[in-house]
């Protein structure tokens, strides 16, 4: 009795899953209808400064689109991909609309998860879609459909404090080796050279990325096969080790993001290889710095290519208002708009806004976004292809490993490179 | 151990419990420039983290894990319950109703979540306090039964026996004669459910964060993609901590003298 | 028809129904996955493929490295609560002054979410900016808790400063109902304090020790927060466990296929070494 | 007050058989004892009349009702249990209330019959104190009490004294056979202990392996033991028994020889009990053997005795022949001819 009760229950609940998982495959979105678009999105955010802004923006929207009601529910990073893949397999959505970190874009693409957004982008008005910087479109674009408008970047540059270059005599790094001997000359007792996230994972590879394009190396080539093993990267591993041995602070092995800016952030080191976007915060006069505000400055990583990271807006196909979310992405990603949006403190995705005089004098200066802009010219992500996300925690584990001294850089960098090989061909 | 040793071995312990949260009362005092070094005295204090956290919807989702406690253990208390008799009683299910207890409190949150989300999709419960509530069950229901049976099979066959006799049938003697015997016993598996659907962080997380936000996602969303805010955070770790603990010396002695009920048998 | 169903079976059918509800359904649902490759990415390619994901596991060195370290963790782990615990429960047992308070107080690290707690000594124990190093700093001491050496039993530290308390309350709940008879005879006997513990007090005490060890193993298997909250699994793989490796593989990776299976082969182990020791157990008992 | 009637009863636990097949009447305002060693089936038939548990086969009648399905609290029979059972969570009045109050009965009339039984057993001062307050047999008297106030159809006692000091079950044993007086009771009375058994019943019932040994008045079953086992077990010391031969009224063992009231000749047990040995004269001597031990227990002293084949013997000497009796010397000792008991060789059987 009990046995055959659980049973059925169990048996009905799997044919209602059935049934709710196969919904949404029908719907093959492409043109945007004409008329005023109308309904209700939904959309799922990340809960950063950058969400805020854009929320800041949905009155002026409200205004454009009365018909249009955009609810935004923001979250912490950890739980958003759960919650858009739950979505995703639901017949009914949670979200009409959602944000996609870049490791995720390729993934939800082909697995069939989001709306084409090609058609929509060329009938759209002055929408200038050259504009996006082009590693950003890069990212949204998979096996040549574009599935994703830039939302917002997170390329890394060097965050360095311009007081303490100033009096040791020193300029920004533009190769490793003189990262390596800023650190060492700016390490001090009290104060470390640079601080580091060798956190095992996304955190160091996102570091060390930058790193091994500076050494001359790269992640992929054009035909997106790995090609970590090589000599650039043993080079940039070890550089790597000798400057986190020699100028990190002490024992900061499992460090992330949030260590290495309360460091800076703290007078405990000196500079750090960081989001670019975190330079106006840590110059802002009631920002986390307190009395070190306006003594930063940011700068290219050494050599010039830094590893990039972004957010683009999306529309699932299940969504259940792709025209009033495709009006609102349109509204929000417009020239106007994003100019906009940089002004109150956004990331800057388009070549326009980092360059429109407007900008630099009520956002953060010149210097600021011609940097973003050179930073963003040939950043790349740290991974394209499939499994990205397992991708970059294969190479990450390596790369801790390697730091901790588990592993010889040797190894370190031939079981990274085949362990990334192998996830992209799973 | 001699007295003095006890003494100074108490002493250590509770040093070693106490330190971690003054240093929480500590932070939660400091702005986020304080903040940078965490473990400096010398700082201005703020009531911004306070009056964040206040008004930031943590005292809201305490409420709410409240809720989902409560409900989660009435379910189980009386699920389990009721099983745990039978179990202990009747040997009812045999080896695989025991085998099955032990197996769902193995069980990795990670896997179940999964199709419990798609249940749950299914049954329109989603991003509901229901949900959580359900998904609590899967862990609480299993160690309160595992707490029950032991404090049953403490209870004298005789006294539900004399109870048959004196007039009642099966459920009267099991109401009016077993369960007071395990009252005690009951409230210490009550308080222990409590506290692990207190603690969930990773089903309330999936299943039901936005709108129905427990007290465990709301702490941990302050630990965010641009750092910890340790700050709000070590409020709202107080926010959680400190009507438990309150609620824990009233009740302390009720729950080790209702463990000592004789409940812990294997 | 109801009278007919023999009285066990219907006092059973509340939990039988609720566990069949919120548990049958996912569990069997996850038993299937994990024969199949299902990957929430590719869910049209989803098919059958019987143990493969489970004889995979065999040469996936961080899996078994992690199934290394969660036993590490939680061996470690729980006899060190055992013992500080034991040892904890018979002070408060004699103790007198401020009774109330100190035991409602030593209780209190329990009802912290663990992920707080983990975030908590992840800055605690913080080289830098950490008040625990500067402390040992000024006895000249420096310790990289979280370094390829000690990062594991930074964790089993943290677990044990969580989840000491919880030993705490069942062992004081059963030194408290300790009959006295034996304790009295042991001391008409003349044994020390040493010899009355060692041969009374703890096979006296043998069977809360079992629930209550059996009790915080179970959950301890399930060490996620920590791990996820400080070092994500490293340096290298000193801190992969497997419940965080379940959680990467099937949440992060989304492949649930082999995250479930992941999931059952500790499941298989774990259980297996309960029955085993139960058997014994309940041998020794009778 | 009703007879309880038995017929066929049988329990099966698997494949083990506890009761088989047993009939049995217990007579109206009677004590029946069931008694026998742990295991011989008095606790499980006591349990079936008391619908505690199922029944195999067979029917129990109360009164003229049948009530072998009916639910325990149908049967209307009052039970006290060895551990007495008593609601530790209630008062000794909330205890000795609470089957009256199962059957709604008004509130006065509670109280009335609570405090009548109560003062019948003198624990009116204990009223209000529970359990855990009261002495084991201060319990008992709880315990006995609300079986009075239900005025039941029968009493069922299972082992209720066996967990009491030996002065205290002495006493308890006088009470309850005083009020079974006053209220002219039927009980069904479990015990181990033969004692216990012979100094209340009116009928008693020894019980081995599942099935009924002997039935009979308590100086009945003592004087005429219906098998060896029966002999043994009832009466303290045990009864001496010796293996030997009988033919031509003769019973033969090793040096002993005694005339027995028996024409069929072949193997046979003679049952002697201790106080039917007695030290003698030389020439009436029926054996002789060595004094190993004497316990003095004031009007008399058990002597434990070894022949020279090494079977030991006890005997129950009264207090002023115990003089001659020293220990350590080989003395002779007579079996009186009037109180033999024969066996057949196996035991199972009484031969005369």
């Amino acid at each position: 009795m009990r046995r055959l009760l659980a049973l059925s229950v169990a048996l009905l609940a799997l044919a209602l899953a059935v049934a709710g998982c196969g919904g949404g495959d029908d719907d093959s979105g492409g043109t945007a209808t004409g008329g005023t678009p109308s309904g209700t999105v939904r959309v799922i955010m990340e809960e950063v400064p950058d969400t805020d802004i854009v929320k800041s923006l949905l009155p002026e929207f409200q205004k454009e689109f009365p018909d249009v009601d955009v609810q935004v529910e923001a979250l912490p990073y950890d739980q958003m991909r759960d919650r858009i893949v739950s979505s995703f397999l639901a017949s009914d959505p949670t979200y009409d609309m959602i944000v996609v970190d870049n490791p995720w874009m390729y993934d939800f693409a082909k697995g069939d998860f989001l709306l084409p957004l090609d058609d929509r982008i060329t009938a759209a008005q002055d929408f200038d879609h050259e504009d996006f910087a082009q590693p950003l479109r890069d990212i949204a674009e998979v096996d040549g459909a574009t599935y994703g408008v830039p939302f917002y970047n997170y390329a890394l540059g060097l965050i360095y404090r311009k007081d303490l270059y100033a009096q040791a005599g020193l300029t920004p790094p533009t190769t490793l080796a003189e990262l390596k001997a800023a650190a060492a000359k700016l390490n001090t007792g009290g104060r470390a050279g640079i601080a580091m996230q060798p956190q095992k994972g996304y955190k160091i590879f996102e570091e060390w990325g930058n790193y091994l394009f500076g050494a001359g190396g790269a992640i992929q080539d054009a035909d997106n096969a790995v090609v970590l093993d090589s000599p650039e990267a043993r080079t940039a591993l070890q550089e790597y080790i000798d400057i986190y041995k020699a100028s990190a602070p002490k024992n900061s092995l499992n460090w992330a993001f949030d260590e290495s800016l309360r460091a800076v952030a703290g007078d405990k080191a000196a500079q750090m290889i960081s989001y670019n976007w975190m330079l106006p915060t840590l110059n802002k006069a009631d920002g986390p710095a307190g009395k070190l505000a306006g003594k930063f400055a940011l700068a290219e990583v050494p050599g010039g290519k830094s590893i990039l990271g972004s957010w683009s807006w999306a529309i699932p196909k299940n969504s259940a208002s792709p025209d009033a979310a495709w009006a609102f992405i349109a509204w929000v990603t417009s020239k106007q708009h994003e100019k906009e949006r940089v002004i109150a403190g956004g990331a800057p995705v388009r070549a326009s806004a980092m360059s429109d005089p407007e900008v630099w004098e009520q956002g953060f200066g010149e210097d600021y976004y011609t940097t973003v802009a050179s930073i963003l010219e040939d950043a790349a992500p740290l991974a394209d292809g499939p499994n990205a996300e397992e991708m970059i925690n294969v190479v990450g584990e390596d790369l801790n490993a390697a730091v901790a001294g588990q592993e010889s850089v040797d190894d370190a960098i031939s079981s990274a490179a085949s362990g990334a090989q192998e996830t992209l061909d799973k | 151990m001699s007295r003095p040793l006890r003494a100074l071995f108490l002493v250590i312990a509770v040093v070693a419990v106490a330190f971690p949260f003054a240093w929480v009362v500590l932070i939660s005092f400091k702005s986020r420039v304080d903040l940078n070094d965490p473990s400096s005295l010398s700082f201005t204090p703020t009531s911004a983290n306070w009056s964040e956290v206040l008004h930031g919807g943590v005292l809201e989702a305490a409420l709410r894990s409240v809720e989902v406690g409560l409900a989660t253990v009435s379910v189980s208390l009386v699920a389990g319950t009721l099983g745990a008799y039978a179990i202990s009683r009747f040997k009812a299910g045999g080896g695989p109703a025991r085998f099955g207890i032990l197996l769902a409190q193995l069980m990795p949150p990670a896997v179940l979540v999964v199709p419990l989300f798609i249940l749950f999709f299914n049954w329109n419960l989603r991003d509901t306090i229901w949900a959580v509530i359900a998904a609590h069950l899967t862990f609480v229901l299993p160690v309160v039964t595992w707490f029950m049976i032991g404090f049953f099979d403490a209870v004298p066959r005789e006294l539900e026996e004399q109870a048959m006799i004196d007039g009642y049938g099966r459920f009267g003697a099991f109401r009016r004669v077993v369960l007071p015997q395990v009252l005690p016993g009951l409230g210490a598996a009550a308080i222990f459910g409590f506290v692990l659907s207190w603690n969930d962080l990773f089903y309330a997380l999936i299943l039901a964060g936005g709108n129905a936000e427990t007290l465990p996602v709301a702490i941990s969303s302050y630990n965010t993609f641009r750092g910890v805010e340790l700050g709000a955070m070590s409020a709202a770790i107080l926010v959680s901590v400190v009507p438990v603990l309150i609620a824990s010396f009233f009740v302390q002695k009720r729950l080790v003298r209702g463990i000592s009920g004789g409940g812990l048998k294997y | 028809m109801l009278r007919r169903i023999p009285i066990g079976y219907r006092f059973l059918t509340p939990l039988a129904v609720v566990f069949a509800a919120v548990f049958a359904y996912p569990f069997v649902y996850s038993l299937w996955l994990s024969l199949t490759n299902y990957t929430i990415t590719r869910r049209n390619e989803t098919r059958f493929v019987g143990i493969d994901q489970y004889t995979g596991l065999l040469d996936n060195d961080t899996y078994r490295q992690a199934l290394v370290n969660t036993f590490v963790f939680v061996l470690l782990a729980v006899s060190l609560e055992l013992l500080l615990g034991l040892a904890l429960a018979l002070c408060l047992q004699r103790q007198r002054w401020a009774r109330n308070v100190t035991r409602a107080f030593l209780l209190a690290p329990m009802f912290v979410t663990p992920i707080a707690v983990g975030l908590m000594f992840r800055f605690l124990l913080n080289q830098q900016i950490g008040v625990i190093p500067e402390i040992l700093g000024t006895f000249g001491l420096e310790i990289d808790f979280f370094g390829p050496d000690l990062a594991l039993f930074s964790m089993v530290a943290i677990d044990v400063w969580q989840w000491t308390p919880f030993m705490v309350l069942l062992l004081l709940a059963g030194l408290e109902s300790l009959p006295k008879q034996p304790f009295e005879a042991a001391r008409v006997d003349g044994a020390s304090r040493w010899l009355t513990f060692r041969s009374v007090t703890l096979p006296l005490l043998k069977p809360v020790i079992v629930v209550a060890v059996l009790l915080r193993a179970l959950d301890a298997f399930k060490v996620f927060e920590y791990v996820f909250a400080i070092t994500r699994g490293g340096p290298g793989t000193a801190t992969e466990t497997i419940q965080y490796q379940v959680y990467r593989t099937g949440i992060g990776f989304f492949r649930l296929g082999e995250a479930a299976a992941m999931a059952f082969v500790l499941v298989a182990v774990v259980l297996t070494i309960v029955v085993v020791l139960f058997r014994r157990l309940m041998r020794e008992a009778t | 007050m009703a007879e309880i009637r038995v017929e066929a009863l049988r329990k099966r636990f698997g494949e083990v058989t506890a009761v088989d097949d047993i009939d049995l009447v217990i007579a109206d305002g009677g004590i029946t004892v069931l008694v026998g060693p742990s295991g011989c089936g008095k606790t499980t038939t006591l349990r079936m009349i008391a619908g505690l548990e199922d029944v195999t086969g067979g029917r129990i009648l109360i009164g003229e009702r049948d009530v072998t399905s009916a639910e325990p609290k149908d049967r209307d029979l009052a039970m006290v249990f060895q551990n007495y059972a008593l609601y530790p969570h209630m008062t000794a009045f909330q205890n000795m209330a609470f089957a009256l109050k199962a059957r709604d009965t008004p509130h006065d009339e509670i109280r009335d019959r609570v405090m009548h039984a109560a003062e019948l057993l003198g624990i009116t001062d204990l009223l209000e104190r529970r359990p855990k307050a009261l002495s084991g047999g201060q319990q008992q008297r709880v315990a006995i009490g609300r079986a009075i106030v239900r005025q039941p159809a029968a009493f069922l006692f299972d082992e209720p004294l066996s967990n009491l000091d030996a002065k205290l079950r002495v006493e308890m044993r006088t009470e309850i056979l005083k009020l079974q007086k006053e209220l002219n009771a039927t009980i069904l009375y479990v015990t181990h202990d033969q004692e216990e058994a012979m100094t209340l019943a009116d009928e008693m019932v020894v019980m081995r392996a599942g099935a009924i040994a002997q039935q009979g008045p308590p100086r009945v079953v003592y004087a005429e033991p219906a098998s060896e086992f029966v002999g043994g077990f009832v009466g303290s010391p045990p009864m001496n028994v010796i293996a030997g031969e009988a033919s031509g009224g003769v019973f033969r063992a090793e040096g002993l020889e005694v005339p027995v009231p028996l024409t069929a000749a072949g193997p046979a047990r003679l049952g002697v009990r201790p106080e039917h040995l007695r030290p003698s004269g030389p020439g009436e001597a029926t054996l002789t053997a060595d004094v190993e031990v004497i316990e003095f227990l004031g009007s008399s002293g058990i002597v434990s005795l070894r022949r020279g084949n090494g079977d030991s013997l006890k005997a129950l000497v009264p207090a002023d022949a115990l003089e001659s009796v020293l220990p350590g010397a080989a003395c002779p000792f007579r079996i009186d001819p009037g109180h033999l008991h024969l066996f057949s060789a196996d035991g199972s059987a009484r031969l005369h």
